[in-house]
């Protein structure tokens, strides 16, 4: 918190938030929507309980630069099949695409979490108890990257 | 959907009989088991099991003998699983209370996608579901696992469309039903109206009412949790007594009220005893004098550490502030909590724990306490504040009250998902470890209730050195998961 | 053995300077490792450790912040196991305090005997011997293990014949000693005189005195926990007053007294309030005004459960118990404790479950509660009337007093394996929780205070409907270790 | 407890007791010692820290029919070896052995540690928390089955 501003881009890049599914976990991805804010972000907050769809229209309508999906209640991965896929079709390939949260049902290997959601076409994805800081960093960090590719 | 009761205008007036009958076989009609549901049947299953089997009757004899009782929560996909993991918690956890949580489909009205949940899980041999589907098993086959153990069993069912559910529930034998129109609806939806949700919970206590009506004492409770973030016991308090009024006005007599840890031990106690105590006043003012309202405290329903021996701390912790707070039953979770639903072994081991923790501290009171009679007395005026104005907004009705209360922020939720609810209050732990309000958004306290909480928050602010913002409260979400080097650092090397 | 000072005859006295250097000499002579000590060069050595690695400016720190240290115990034969496990126990268990137990032989002088442990472990690369033989490694390799950790690090020894122990000890850079003369002796042996293990103890605390004025404020502790099984509050507190009272004749400033949990939050509360301010009194009436006397609370140190889950509650209550009585440390215990010595893991995990307890409980305290305060005044009572006859029967000499008292009775140790001890009194527990004298023995109490126990242990036998006779007492020893399902169970099955 | 006289060969019998080697754990034992004297037998209690050869010593003196070890700390077998030969060069070879406590270093499987002990020569071992109940229904049968046997 409190870094707002400190990269000078930020104000130009919108992000989409939202928990997607039938979850109701709207509290990591409310902190997180308001630290994006802070931290200078344009932000677009779709809340609780959002289907895929809506993520991706939303995205078509504020131009957004990246989706940052929440999900909590273990059904991420129902939930997000073919999500990438549906970006492409409405146009939004080079959306940066995020999720986080109890990204599975029970207790898994992260590292082989985050492969599956890689596969489904997520530039990274994050563990419950992730820190807004450090998602900033990584946004910065990723967004500087695009603009040097 | 509850499209039926949509035109009957909302009012926490009971619903007339002829009305109700049509509703319920609108209802039964939605999936086939619904036709196994005859009313004078399922009294006659319910009044056949034994008394120790009766939640209604366990609560009242708990209540009396000063006990508190045990329960985890538990759900899996089949009727074996779910079976295995009634006699594991029955027998290997000792609960005194055996649960049956719902799936995701189940609570949403799925039946179809949480029958092809059912089919694969058979298939796979494990749990595909998050819960026991028990609108699809129908009241039949789901006895077999109120027969399978020697405890009153409840269902665990968060939704705001539990009409077929409940149905299918008390026709199987469960003798307890936990939800509510309030509590659930602001928690557990976004685009449900509060007005729905009341109605559908009204259908499910005018049924529990029925029930009692042919001599069957059901143990109905509200879900004190609702979003489970540093919820204040005021607010907490407010709506558990807002929703018994609204089942008491179906005929519900045996109603408890859970309440969620905020970790202080003298807030906890204050907080369970101020909560008996106004449920009681407001109910008895309401002409509900026959009230029972057992209170039930929830082990800490916010994010949890990701280091099992921190768990063990809070799992323990659980049951010594219920057994302190004289709570007669307290709702456990597991060492599992961060990462998922706990294996039955770790959620009876939770159990065991919070057995033990509640077995040492079952002498303890702290009722005498200055500190303690201070901080009830403040929380009697704030939940006073809440109640008195969310009534006087319905003209006296509960229903009414709090549908225009939330729209204005009268009443609020913090962290609610719901469009309805205008969540702006703010939560935010205080310099001694209380719970207190940050921003009470358009919650209006008396100035020096008001004032208690900002000067202790800034004095928490002032000792931590961090400035006097809404940041206060977002800490304070992720306070208890946190790892101790963080909560509790050696301070003084390099 | 302590054959020197036998024909000086026994009293609070200080030890002569000339004596005393003749006694260390004698001493040092004893086992080779004796002459890497050289008091100039240690001293030196403890005054360039970092202030937080020095236990006796640790424990100020904390007893001035109001916080509650944890620390656990723990001992391997081999110094690389024992270096391991300390920073363990440092690192993994967050201990503010580390420890180093010493083995059976070492406690016994049996040093020839140690040697050959440690050469068995080195071969079997496994501890066979119970602790850290500190003796046979000598000052200089121990102060590896000082150098691998970054906290202050205390010498756990329970034995009536530490003197080369701590020679080595307070040369190897530990800052904190634990062991006693009147504790140790009535718990840890049989036939060792009183006056035997009092003069060891004076030797002990002079040499820490000796550091003093040389510029090193040591931490020396007095063991509470004496036979661990059900020690009376009064009981536990006049030794503790008497041991530090025999420490300060020797020169000792910097004194901890410990105290074994009852499990009682109320009487453990009151233990340790009263504890301390006794403490303080008795210094100062006889003319130490300048004592620190921080009061250390112990997991229970009766008999444990086999059950993990309950061992979890039990740990973490520990952490509770500690926090809410304001004690400025915890000594921990783990889930192993009714098997064997833990492993470093299980050690590391009770570390932090205590850690996390006692992090949620840190703003409690009770103090203003009347039960307490009732509970208070009654130990103050019960304390002051042993003491006072103690010091009476010494012609206000402690340590003759002490030996006196304990001949006759009118100091008493439940369960004490010492011939020199009367052993008659007989702790059990009361209705409402609380740990009562069912026997007194010899130890008298005013007529009201002995009606006190009486009466609440009648009313327990008539509650649970059996004799009021000794096995109240000796089912107050079984009950901690009991299953649950005798404990607690649900009550209204078949 | 309060079993006292049912069997009527109880008063004929005499138990030594103690803690072995040095061990100061005297609860147990003690609470064992009170027990079997209430139970009808007649109890030579050695207490805690007790040597080997002191405990054939009394069983010497007083005729006694068995001997009833306690060992807690974890070097009981250290503690007992030889223990059996001791009583047969003593001229107690048909004396009863029992021991109880925690008889081993740490956590390990009692079937094992069972049959250690019965190689050490003691008839019966028992685990940490067995309760005297148990204990005087178990003499009552072996000292029944020597009667008969
Ligand atoms: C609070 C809570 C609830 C509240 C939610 C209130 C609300 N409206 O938000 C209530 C009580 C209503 C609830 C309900 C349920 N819950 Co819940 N809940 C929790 C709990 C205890 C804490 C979650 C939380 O708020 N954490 C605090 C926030 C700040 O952290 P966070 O969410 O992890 O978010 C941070 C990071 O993950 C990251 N992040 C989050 N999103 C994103 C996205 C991106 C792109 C990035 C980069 C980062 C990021 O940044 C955030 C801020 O730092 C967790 C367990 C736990 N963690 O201790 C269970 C948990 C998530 N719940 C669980 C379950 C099963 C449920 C229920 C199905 C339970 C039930 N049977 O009734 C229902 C679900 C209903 C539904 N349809 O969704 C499970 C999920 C199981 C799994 N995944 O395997 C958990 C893990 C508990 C458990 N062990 O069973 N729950
Ligand atoms: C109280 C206690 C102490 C007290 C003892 C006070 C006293 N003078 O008696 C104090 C604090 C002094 C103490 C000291 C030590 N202790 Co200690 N102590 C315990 C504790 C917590 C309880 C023991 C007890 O009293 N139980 C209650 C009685 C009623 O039960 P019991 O002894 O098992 O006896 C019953 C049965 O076993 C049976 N029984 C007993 N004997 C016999 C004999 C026969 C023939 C039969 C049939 C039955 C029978 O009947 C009894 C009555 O029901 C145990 C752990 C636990 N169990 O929770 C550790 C424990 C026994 N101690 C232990 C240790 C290591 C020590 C020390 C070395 C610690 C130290 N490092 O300082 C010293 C030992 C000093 C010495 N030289 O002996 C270890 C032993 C480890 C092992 N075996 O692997 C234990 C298991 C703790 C641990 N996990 O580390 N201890």
């Amino acid at each position: 918190m409190g870094t707002g501003g400190q990269n000078s881009n930020r104000a130009e890049i919108t992000l989409v938030t939202g928990v997607i599914g039938a979850d109701t976990h709207i509290v990591g991805n409310r902190i997180l929507s308001m630290a994006l804010e802070e931290a200078g972000f344009k932000v677009v907050a779709l809340g609780a309980l959002t289907p895929a769809d809506e993520f991706i229209k939303a995205a078509i309508e504020t131009a957004a630069d990246g989706i940052m999906v929440s999900s909590l209640y273990g059904q991420g991965e129902l939930d997000c099949r073919g999500f990438r896929d549906m970006c492409v079709e409405a146009g939004l390939q080079d959306i940066l695409l995020y999720i986080g949260g109890n990204l599975v049902v029970g207790k898994q290997d992260w590292a082989e979490v985050e492969a599956r959601y890689r596969d489904l076409g997520f530039d990274r994805a994050f563990p419950n108890a992730t820190r807004t800081e450090d998602v900033v960093a990584v946004l910065d960090e990723d967004f500087a990257a695009r603009r040097q590719g | 959907m509850a499209s039926d009761s949509n035109h009957i205008p909302l009012s926490a007036a009971q619903i007339p009989a002829d009305d109700f009958a049509r509703m319920r076989s609108e209802n039964l009609a939605r999936w086939p088991t619904g036709a196994e549901v005859d009313l004078i049947e399922a009294v006659a299953f319910q009044k056949s099991l034994p008394v120790h089997k009766q939640l209604g009757w366990v609560m009242r004899r708990a209540a009396e003998e000063g006990r508190c009782l045990t329960q985890p929560r538990g759900g899996f996909g089949t009727l074996k699983l779910q079976l295995e993991l009634m006699q594991a918690l029955d027998r290997d956890g000792m609960a005194d209370i055996v649960p049956t949580t719902t799936d995701s489909y189940t609570r949403n009205e799925q039946w179809t996608q949480a029958q092809t949940g059912i089919e694969e899980s058979e298939r796979e041999g494990r749990s595909m579901l998050n819960g026991y589907p028990m609108v699809n098993y129908g009241p039949i086959k789901t006895r077999q696992l109120i027969e399978a153990i020697d405890k009153p069993a409840i269902v665990l069912s968060g939704t705001a469309m539990p009409r077929l559910t409940v149905e299918i529930g008390f026709a199987a034998g469960y003798s307890g039903y936990l939800g509510s129109g309030i509590a659930y609806t602001t928690s557990y939806t976004k685009d449900t109206s509060i007005a729905e949700g009341i109605r559908n919970y009204q259908y499910l206590d005018r049924l529990a009412a029925l029930y009692l009506e042919h001599g069957v004492d059901l143990h109905r409770r509200q879900p004190g949790f609702l979003t489970g973030t540093n919820v204040p016991p005021c607010i907490a308090i407010a709506v558990g007594v807002l929703d018994a009024l609204l089942a008491a006005g179906q005929g519900v007599r045996n109603y408890g009220l859970e309440l969620a840890q905020t970790l202080h031990l003298i807030q906890d106690a204050a907080a369970i005893r101020v909560c008996g105590e106004l449920a009681h006043e407001y109910l008895a003012a309401a002409g509900y004098e026959d009230m029972f309202l057992p209170v039930t405290s929830l082990h800490w329903m916010g994010a949890w550490p990701q280091d099992d021996a921190q768990c063990q701390a809070l799992v323990a912790y659980g049951g010594t502030l219920a057994a302190v707070g004289g709570a007669v039953s307290v709702t456990t979770k597991s060492t599992h909590e961060a990462y998922g639903i706990p294996t039955p072994q770790a959620n009876a081991e939770g159990l065991r724990t919070t057995r033990m923790a509640v077995y040492m501290a079952r002498h303890i009171r702290l009722d005498d306490l200055p500190e303690f009679q201070t901080e009830a007395d403040l929380l009697r005026r704030e939940t006073r504040a809440i109640i008195d104005r969310v009534l006087e907004m319905g003209d006296g009705d509960a229903a009414i009250g709090t549908v225009k209360a939330l729209e204005a922020g009268a009443l609020d939720i913090p962290w609610s998902p719901n469009r309805h609810v205008q969540s702006r209050v703010m939560p935010a732990r205080d310099v001694d470890g209380y719970l207190r309000i940050y921003d009470p958004g358009n919650l209006v306290f008396a100035d020096d209730v008001a004032e208690v909480h900002t000067e202790r928050l800034k004095k928490r602010a002032e000792e931590e050195g961090v400035a006097y913002d809404h940041n206060l409260a977002v800490s304070s979400v992720y306070e208890i998961s946190e790892p101790l080097d963080r909560l509790l650092p050696f301070p003084w090397g390099e």
